[in-house]
């Protein structure tokens, strides 16, 4: 398509692979992401549009993961969709497209910058990061938290792997928390 | 009794049996001419300027807990008048002037100390903002010294200068602000007070308010109905709930404020600063402890405690200022009930009922203008006219849109 | 002479030897002591001196109630005043040395205030040093500064790390002595979810002190079988080395846990301590108690101390604190510390009990009916002076003397949220009261309940109250359950000489006499007065004694003298710890543009804009001032292009239905109205008429608007949206999202601009298809998505270019070669700001949230004819004023004369005082299009002073400088250059 | 202090950012109603020692705005809505 060579979020031509002790913290720039939020009394057109296209849109506080598209709950009526970039880079397109105006679509993959965070036992880090009682919480369970100063989206997508998705501008100063926290923890 | 050093000596030498109470403990009479309400810092001095400089008897002062136990007794100790706003400016300074000769007037040492205050500067705009500000005080007589990064280097060079997040740019400097030793200052009025035959009534709660036909005619209290020609309200912290006696609502919302002291340490700062890039200010008192402080805790409360986040916030403010401080340790809080205003500028009025007068919405700057507000308080209650510092500070600038907003944050208290 | 005074026994290891230092002096300790009991095992008693008095004191306690042994310890960076040795836990290599005092601690010149101390009486400063008034400034403060304060802070940056965290659990068990472990096992066996916190490092509490059974074991052992069994449980947390610090709102607890202070220092990459916030559904306080001493003259001597802690040293530790030791009790549990020394091999001269009657001690002198009435001893215990129960006195050489005045529950953190603790007369000591922190139990000790059997049993059962236990509960073991028979005695009459309350602020009885005699009655009053109880200690050993001392003097009881309540922290917490990580570049975290890094590449000059870092200029090879770099960068785009990046600009994402209706509101000014393809300025009002913010919204379909805001108040525009979507008008049809980061916003102006962005849009973009104020999405490079917007800050032909943020790197890169005939360069903030005021164009210094939209001449954007936020009360009386501040530009008379911003209007010849104040100047750069400096300002009346001569006047740096006020519009007023 | 949220369940108040009474809720309109009421609804509290409902954003949570019943002198919080619901009920539609 465009000739424009992307940098990730921390300025880089590749995502960061970072490993400290048990964990291995992933940048994922192949993920794209856009924000779904229901027209005014359009909740039933869009749950049935979504369903049709495949969209899951799980109740408040967690993440569902489906075919193409997986999605997590982030205000009433609102979700973040998320799917492969490769295939759906122009995903809020895309969805505008087949999910029709029953929905307001916002495109926000470069909003975000994600890391998956995988370990044995990640609560011993993220009990130093955010007040989220991961622990208790179950699989698929989302939620907006604080790390650092920073408002971030956590998804517990197993009992060993985290999805962070925090503000791209600050993501070196992201990073260097988890770095800081990891050291600390292990 | 009048205190000196030769008269410490003397005392000294001959086994102290000679001090005499600071105050009375009198048993309320039936009427008075003046009541004032809230034995702190702001009620006392009213009623000390009442009867020394306004010359009027019959007064009392009732409090219903102890004597200086309300914000007098809970704050960071700070005089300054760096203030910006002409409402505000003229009165402030007037406050200053009063503390430089207060020991003298009063005859106690409150250890009034003025060993300057800076707010730091982090950015071009605070510069700007600061520039604004000193000439303002300047215009004012109140004096202010813009210093740049190597004036505030050559006071303090351990702050952080070379790996600070918000670099530190100067500071605006008044050289006439400092601290005092804030019971003292209850103490001192309440002394005067009590010596001019104010009757000084403590753990006398204000239960109700008598008024007929639009008129004050006296109040009830713990310890009975006391009759008053003129009643006068200085409870900042609890306005709202004692002018609702008089059914009154006020432009006002009550909040807590946390305050700090560190365990106590040799001397370390001179001055006050206040960190312009965060919640942080703090000041080193005689005995030693870092006295510090920041935000509001953000939220209505009576509660005189906080939580802590602010304390973490204010400690983040603190090592981001002053990366030596790592190892010292907090060992108190406290926890104040500001009347935070509309505008974050106190009020001193009249109120629609005749004989009824208020002083409150002090926000958190009412320590500082202790002086002053009694002063103003007491020229309004004798002459029925606002004191000409204080002309800014009636109830209805907020219809007038005439608001005097330093910080520039709207109707929303807990941002001032 | 190496450890002295070590005897057998105690939880040490003295298979391994520790070294230490204390004022230079090398010794010798053991795993397992603290610092304390490692130097009175070598025989130091003397480890301080008094704040006030600067007497010589040794620790009274074995623990962090310690108000005399404060040490600074260690050195460089990491020196920690005012450490307690009592909990310091010794480590190889730990360096301390004493405070306060000069030149040592033996011979302390300031010692020299004991003597004239009668001049030192309470509150003797108030009644002097007041004349003549400027010496209190020059004279009398300086030196009185200088002699108080303890310890003393390096100026070093503290090298340590510190974190921060978050816990959660069904029960959070406050102290692992008997209660707190029963309570535990009770829980942690019903597999709750269980932390237990203490602020040793080894739990059991007194139990580690005590020499009888719990059940079969020694209480020490029981301890440790129950520990081994709770760290068997997957769902008990034990914490160890963990002070909780204080009870805060809903259950949530803050605790400090020491990781490293045990340790030379922190190993890589781990924190000294951490400061955990924990969520506790349910809480039992199991805190104990701390023991008090009685006040009798010279009761402060070095070999003085608790009657518990002397029992401690000897059982826990392995130390005898003197050869020839005594016992001054009002209890039994003083009793105690007699048989256990006198186990221990310690020669146990006397007990000296105030009690009268009851059984005679085999094999000890026991005096009864009998009290201390003086000590002697300079640097440490010599003798005590008794007087017996027939009036005899007699003196007796002793160098240690344990003494109980009775034990204090620890009700400290119960009482952090104000509630005020309640007089027990059966033990002569406070208790909880009511109203404490909801969710918290009290048990044990901490709750009045002092034998074992009663903390065992009020554990357990305070944990199955807690937790609503149905099934089988641990069995209780047998353990003592003798009652205290404590006869209150606070202090002991006698003499003239000094006895003291609060050891560390030399607090004596005398002070309390003086705070009485001078009607400082209440409790608050004589803590103020007197100092009492604000030590590092806080009062934990002596308020009580001195609440009962005025209660004697005024006849009252104690419970009606009252009691003052405890605050947050339980003990003293450093500063690193409440800060965590967010120091020094942490403080806040950074955020970047999307041109960090090219910028970061080209050697720009970076600015803090909030947390953002953007770009203030960018300096060219030979460039030495910023100025040239500014008047560069503004003279190249004026005459050619010069690209901005513009992405920090909060831009909100508006959809629905009714997104333009709902703007309408928000907005003084009309939005319904605009056309598809086009952005207009909107002024947004708070409801209080003030400006708010102010940006370009564009409206990018039917019901798609994408708003922009300034940097500055992104957050808080979304924030009051979100108030007016969901607050005042439910059921209107708008979705937000912030799209700010999602972005890469760069502004392209000059006459060249759309010249270059022709390179790499891919559509016409002429004037005709795409008009000032045009906006819309487009495609660059060959079909990347990116929106375009024709809006000018600058005064030029200009747009704004925005592409998805992780191309915004290489689209500035695009632009700079695609379009480098132009000779296109990047500008930063500050050119940015020369060009907006030339253009008279408001930004942070005059969007001051102080001044309306008609001080900024825009008085016609708030339509009257529909309902906005603000309109109604913008229109009052006094913010309509005529001679109002108005917004003006000003420029020297002459091109040479400067300006400055936060300057103040005067008119000429007018004195600089308050009355001829006329406004000041909001924003000042210097104009290299006009060649002379210009300013914004806020003017009195100013929209009829355009064309006047006034002064700008800098009182700060003494600048004088005539003016011509003229029209904020000072570059292009008509606006030719924006539409070419 | 931690706030029940009426979808989301126990979370930090931290997390949320304070506004004040919740009759704010009630704005008069602009075009009927004049300075005085505006003055009336923006700058007078009842600001009570007790019961009292107020506004809470939840900035870092789902954005959602609460009224929150809590009492000033305890911190007690005995009822969490949604402002939306809340705004409602008073009679709040478009």
């Amino acid at each position: 398509m465009a000739s424009l060579m992307a940098l990730t979020a921390l300025g880089a031509r590749e995502p960061a692979v970072v490993e400290i002790g048990p964990l291995r913290i992933t940048e994922r720039t192949d993920l794209a992401l856009a924000s779904v939020a229901a027209r005014r009394g359009r909740m039933a057109d869009l749950a049935a549009a979504a369903q049709t296209a495949g969209v899951p849109l799980p109740e408040a506080a967690r993440h569902q993961a489906g075919t193409s598209y997986s999605a997590f709950w982030t205000a009433p009526e609102m979700w973040f969709v998320e799917a492969p970039f490769g295939s759906h880079e122009m995903i809020a397109d895309l969805l505008k497209t087949t999910l029709g105006d029953a929905a307001s679509v916002t495109e926000q993959t470069d909003a975000w910058v994600a890391f998956d965070l995988a370990a044995a036992d990640p609560a011993p880090l993220l009990e130093r990061l955010c007040n989220v009682d991961f622990r208790a919480v179950p699989k698929g369970y989302a939620t907006r938290t604080v790390v650092e100063h920073l408002g971030v989206y956590l998804v517990k997508l197993d009992q060993g792997t985290v999805r962070l998705y925090g503000p791209r501008s600050s993501a070196e100063s992201l990073l260097h928390a988890l770095e800081g926290a990891a050291a600390s923890a292990w | 009794m009048r205190y000196s050093g030769f008269r410490v000596i003397a005392e000294a030498l001959t086994g102290h049996k000679g001090w005499k109470p600071v105050w009375r403990d009198p048993t309320p009479q039936a009427e008075y001419d003046y009541i004032i309400i809230g034995g702190g810092g702001h009620g006392l001095a009213t009623a000390y300027y009442l009867a020394k400089e306004f010359g009027q008897a019959r007064i009392a002062v009732l409090e219903k807990g102890y004597l200086g136990g309300g914000n007098v007794g809970r704050n960071t100790t700070i005089i300054r008048s760096n203030y910006l706003l002409d409402g505000n400016e003229p009165f402030y300074e007037f406050s200053l002037k009063l503390w430089e000769g207060l020991e003298q007037d009063f005859n106690y040492n409150a250890m009034v100390s003025q060993r300057g205050i800076i707010n730091l500067i982090h950015t071009d705009a605070q510069r700007d903002a600061a520039t604004r500000r000193g000439n303002a005080m300047i215009l004012h007589g109140a004096g202010a010294r813009l210093l740049n990064r190597d004036e505030v280097r050559a006071m303090y060079p351990w702050l952080n200068f070379d790996n600070a997040r918000f670099p530190i740019k100067g500071a605006l400097m008044q050289p006439r602000g400092g601290t005092v030793r804030h019971d003292a200052v209850a103490w001192g009025y309440a002394r005067g007070a009590d010596m001019r035959g104010v009757d000084l009534i403590q753990n006398c709660e204000v239960t109700g308010m008598r008024i007929e036909n639009g008129r004050i005619r006296g109040v009830e209290t713990s310890r009975g109905f006391i009759g008053a020609k003129k009643v006068g309200v200085a409870v900042a912290g609890s306005s709202s709930k004692v002018m609702a006696h008089a059914g009154m609502r006020l432009p006002m919302e009550s909040h807590v404020l946390q305050a700090f002291v560190s365990e106590g340490l040799k001397p370390l700062i001179d001055g006050v600063m206040t960190f312009g890039a965060g919640h942080f200010y703090v000041s080193q008192s005689d005995k030693g402890g870092l006295v510090f402080g920041g935000d509001i805790d953000g939220y209505n409360s009576y509660a005189q405690r906080g939580n802590l986040p602010v304390i973490e916030d204010v400690a983040e403010g603190g090592m981001a200022l002053m990366p030596a401080i790592g190892r010292v340790r907090l060992l108190r809080t406290w926890g104040g009930i500001m009347d935070m205003s509309m505008d974050g500028s106190p009020i001193i009025d009249k109120t629609p009922v005749e004989g009824l007068y208020f002083n409150g919405g002090w926000c958190y700057g009412g320590f500082k203008a202790t002086p002053a507000s009694g002063w103003a308080f007491a020229h309004l209650l004798v002459k029925d006219e606002p004191h000409k510092t204080a002309t800014a500070y009636r109830f209805d600038r907020f219809l007038k849109g005439l608001m005097i907003d330093e910080k520039g944050q709207g109707a929303q208290p807990n941002l001032h | 002479m190496s450890q002295s005074h070590r005897i057998e026994g105690g939880q040490i290891d003295r298979t391994k030897t520790l070294r230490f230092t204390f004022d230079g002096v090398p010794y010798q300790g053991h795993p397992g002591d603290t610092l304390a009991s490692a130097l009175l095992a070598n025989g130091v008693r003397l480890m301080g001196r008094s704040f006030k008095y600067h007497r010589p004191r040794g620790p009274i306690s074995s623990g962090s109630e310690e108000p005399n042994a404060l040490v600074e310890l260690r050195s460089g960076g990491r020196q920690e005043p005012n450490t307690r040795a009592t909990v310091a836990e010794l480590y190889d290599g730990l360096t301390a040395n004493s405070q306060n005092r000069w030149p040592s601690l033996r011979f302390d010149a300031m010692g020299i205030n004991d003597k004239l101390s009668t001049f030192f009486a309470a509150g003797f400063y108030y009644k002097t040093f007041m004349w003549p008034k400027s010496f209190w400034e020059k004279l009398y403060e300086p030196i009185i500064r200088r002699a108080a304060g303890l310890g003393s802070v390096t100026r070093e940056e503290d090298p340590d790390a510190y974190d921060k965290g978050f816990l959660h659990c069904d029960l959070l068990v406050i102290g692992a002595g008997p209660t707190g472990l029963m309570a535990a096992l009770t829980a942690g066996r019903a597999g709750k979810r269980l932390i237990l916190a203490d602020e040793d490092f080894r739990m059991g509490g007194r139990l580690n002190v005590e020499t009888f059974a719990v059940g079969q074991a020694l209480g020490a052992d029981w301890a440790a079988g129950v520990v081994a069994e709770l760290t068997s449980l997957p769902n008990v947390r034990l914490m160890t080395r963990t002070t909780v610090i204080g009870a805060f709102d809903h259950g949530i607890y803050g605790a400090v846990e020491r990781v490293s202070d045990h340790l030379l220092a922190p190993a890589q990459g781990k924190p000294r301590q951490v400061l955990w916030r924990i969520y506790a559904g349910k809480a039992i306080l199991a805190a104990g108690a701390t023991e008090r001493p009685v006040a009798f003259e010279n009761n402060d001597r070095p070999g003085i101390m608790l009657a518990g802690a002397l029992r401690a040293y000897a059982t826990r530790w392995g130390v005898k604190v003197g050869e020839r030791v005594a016992v001054f009790t009002n209890n039994d549990d003083g009793i105690r510390t007699a048989i256990d020394l006198q186990a221990k091999g310690v020669d146990v001269v006397a007990v000296i009990d105030s009690r009268e009657g009851g059984a005679l001690l085999p094999g000890i002198r026991h005096l009864q009916g009998a009290e201390v009435i003086d000590t002697s001893g300079k640097l440490g215990l010599k003798s005590v002076t008794i007087r017996q129960a027939n009036g005899r006195s007699e003196t007796i050489a002793v160098d240690a003397l344990g003494v109980s005045g009775g034990w204090n529950p620890n009700v400290n953190i119960h009482s952090h949220h104000r509630s005020r603790p309640v007089y027990d007369d059966a033990i002569a000591a406070f208790v909880p009261g009511q109203d404490g922190p909801p969710g918290l139990s009290v048990a044990g000790a901490a709750a009045g309940a002092f034998s074992t059997h009663a903390a065992l049993k009020t554990g357990r059962d305070a944990a199955i109250a807690a937790l609503d236990l149905t099934g089988a509960a641990p069995d209780l073991p047998e353990a003592e359950d003798a009652p205290t028979r404590v006869t209150p005695l606070w202090f002991v009459h006698h003499g003239k000489g000094r006895a003291w309350i609060d050891q560390q602020n030399d607090v004596t009885v005398k002070d309390v006499k003086l705070a009485h005699q001078e009607n400082f009655t209440s409790v608050e009053h004589l803590k103020r007065y007197t100092t009492l109880g604000m030590a590092t200690d806080q009062g934990k050993t002596g308020n009580v004694i001195g609440l009962a001392v005025m209660a004697e003097l005024t006849g009252r009881s104690i419970p009606d003298t009252g009691t003052t309540i405890y605050r947050p922290p339980y003990t003293p917490v450093a500063l690193g710890t409440l800060a965590g990580r967010s120091r020094g570049k942490e403080f806040k975290p950074f955020r970047l543009t999307p041109s960090h890094h090219w910028a970061k590449e080209q050697g720009a000059i970076f600015v803090e804009v909030g947390n953002w870092l953007r770009t203030q200029w960018v300096p060219k090879t030979g460039e030495t001032e910023w100025r040239q770099s500014v008047d560069r960068e503004v003279l190249a785009t004026r005459k050619s292009v010069g690209i901005c990046d513009v992405t920090t600009l909060g831009k909100i994402d508006i959809q629905g239905t009714d997104a333009g209706a709902f703007l309408d509101r928000v907005y003084a000014n009309t939005f319904s109205s605009l056309a598809v393809g086009k952005c207009r300025y909107g002024l947004m009002l708070r409801e209080d008429g003030i400006v708010f913010d102010d940006g370009t919204t564009a409206r990018m379909g039917e019901n798609e608007y994408v708003m922009t805001t300034t940097t500055a108040n992104a957050v808080t525009v979304f924030r009051h949206l979100e108030f007016c979507r969901q607050c005042l008008w439910p059921d209107m049809d708008v979705q937000l999202i912030s799209t700010t980061e999602a972005w890469a916003q760069f502004s392209v102006a000059g006459p060249n601009a759309r010249n270059l962005l022709e390179k790499v849009v891919d559509q016409d973009i002429s004037d005709a298809a795409f008009p000032y104020m045009g906006a819309g999405n487009v495609t660059v490079c060959g079909g990347l998505r990116a929106r375009l917007f024709r809006i000018s800050f600058s005064g030029e032909l200009a747009y704004e270019i925005a592409v998805p943020t992780r191309y915004g790197d290489a689209l500035l890169r695009e632009m700079l070669s695609k379009g480098a005939e132009y000779d296109p360069i990047v500008y930063g903030t500050e050119a940015l700001g020369v060009m907006r005021i030339e253009k008279g164009h408001v930004a942070g210094g005059e969007l001051n949230g102080q001044s309306t939209a008609l001080n900024m001449g825009l008085g016609k954007m708030v339509s009257k004819k529909k309902d906005s936020i603000g309109m109604v009360l913008s229109q009052r009386e006094g913010m309509v004023q005529e001679n109002g501040y108005r917004l003006v530009g000003v420029k020297p008379v002459d091109p040479q004369g400067k300006l400055t911003a936060g300057s103040h209007f005067l008119e000429k010849g007018a004195a600089a005082v308050a009355a001829n104040d006329g406004g000041w100047l909001t924003s000042k750069v210097y104009s290299p299009h006009l060649g002379c400096d210009i300013a914004l300002g806020y003017l009195k009346g100013g929209d009829r002073k355009i064309g006047q001569r006034m002064r700008i006047v800098n009182l700060l740096g003494n600048l004088d400088t005539e003016v011509e006020i003229i029209s904020p519009h000072m570059f292009d007023p008509e606006g030719e250059r924006l539409r070419g | 202090m931690i706030i029940h949220h009426p979808i989301l369940g126990p979370r930090d108040a931290q997390e949320f950012v304070y506004l004040g009474d919740a009759s704010l809720i009630e704005r008069p309109d602009g075009m009927t109603a004049g300075v005085e009421v505006f003055h009336e609804y923006l700058y007078q509290r009842t600001n009570p020692a007790g019961e009292h409902r107020e506004l809470w954003y939840h900035e870092q949570g789902d954005r959602s705005w609460l009224v929150v019943t809590r009492n000033t002198v305890t911190h007690e919080i005995t009822r969490v809505e949604l402002a939306r619901d809340v705004a409602r009920s008073k009679g709040r539609s478009k």
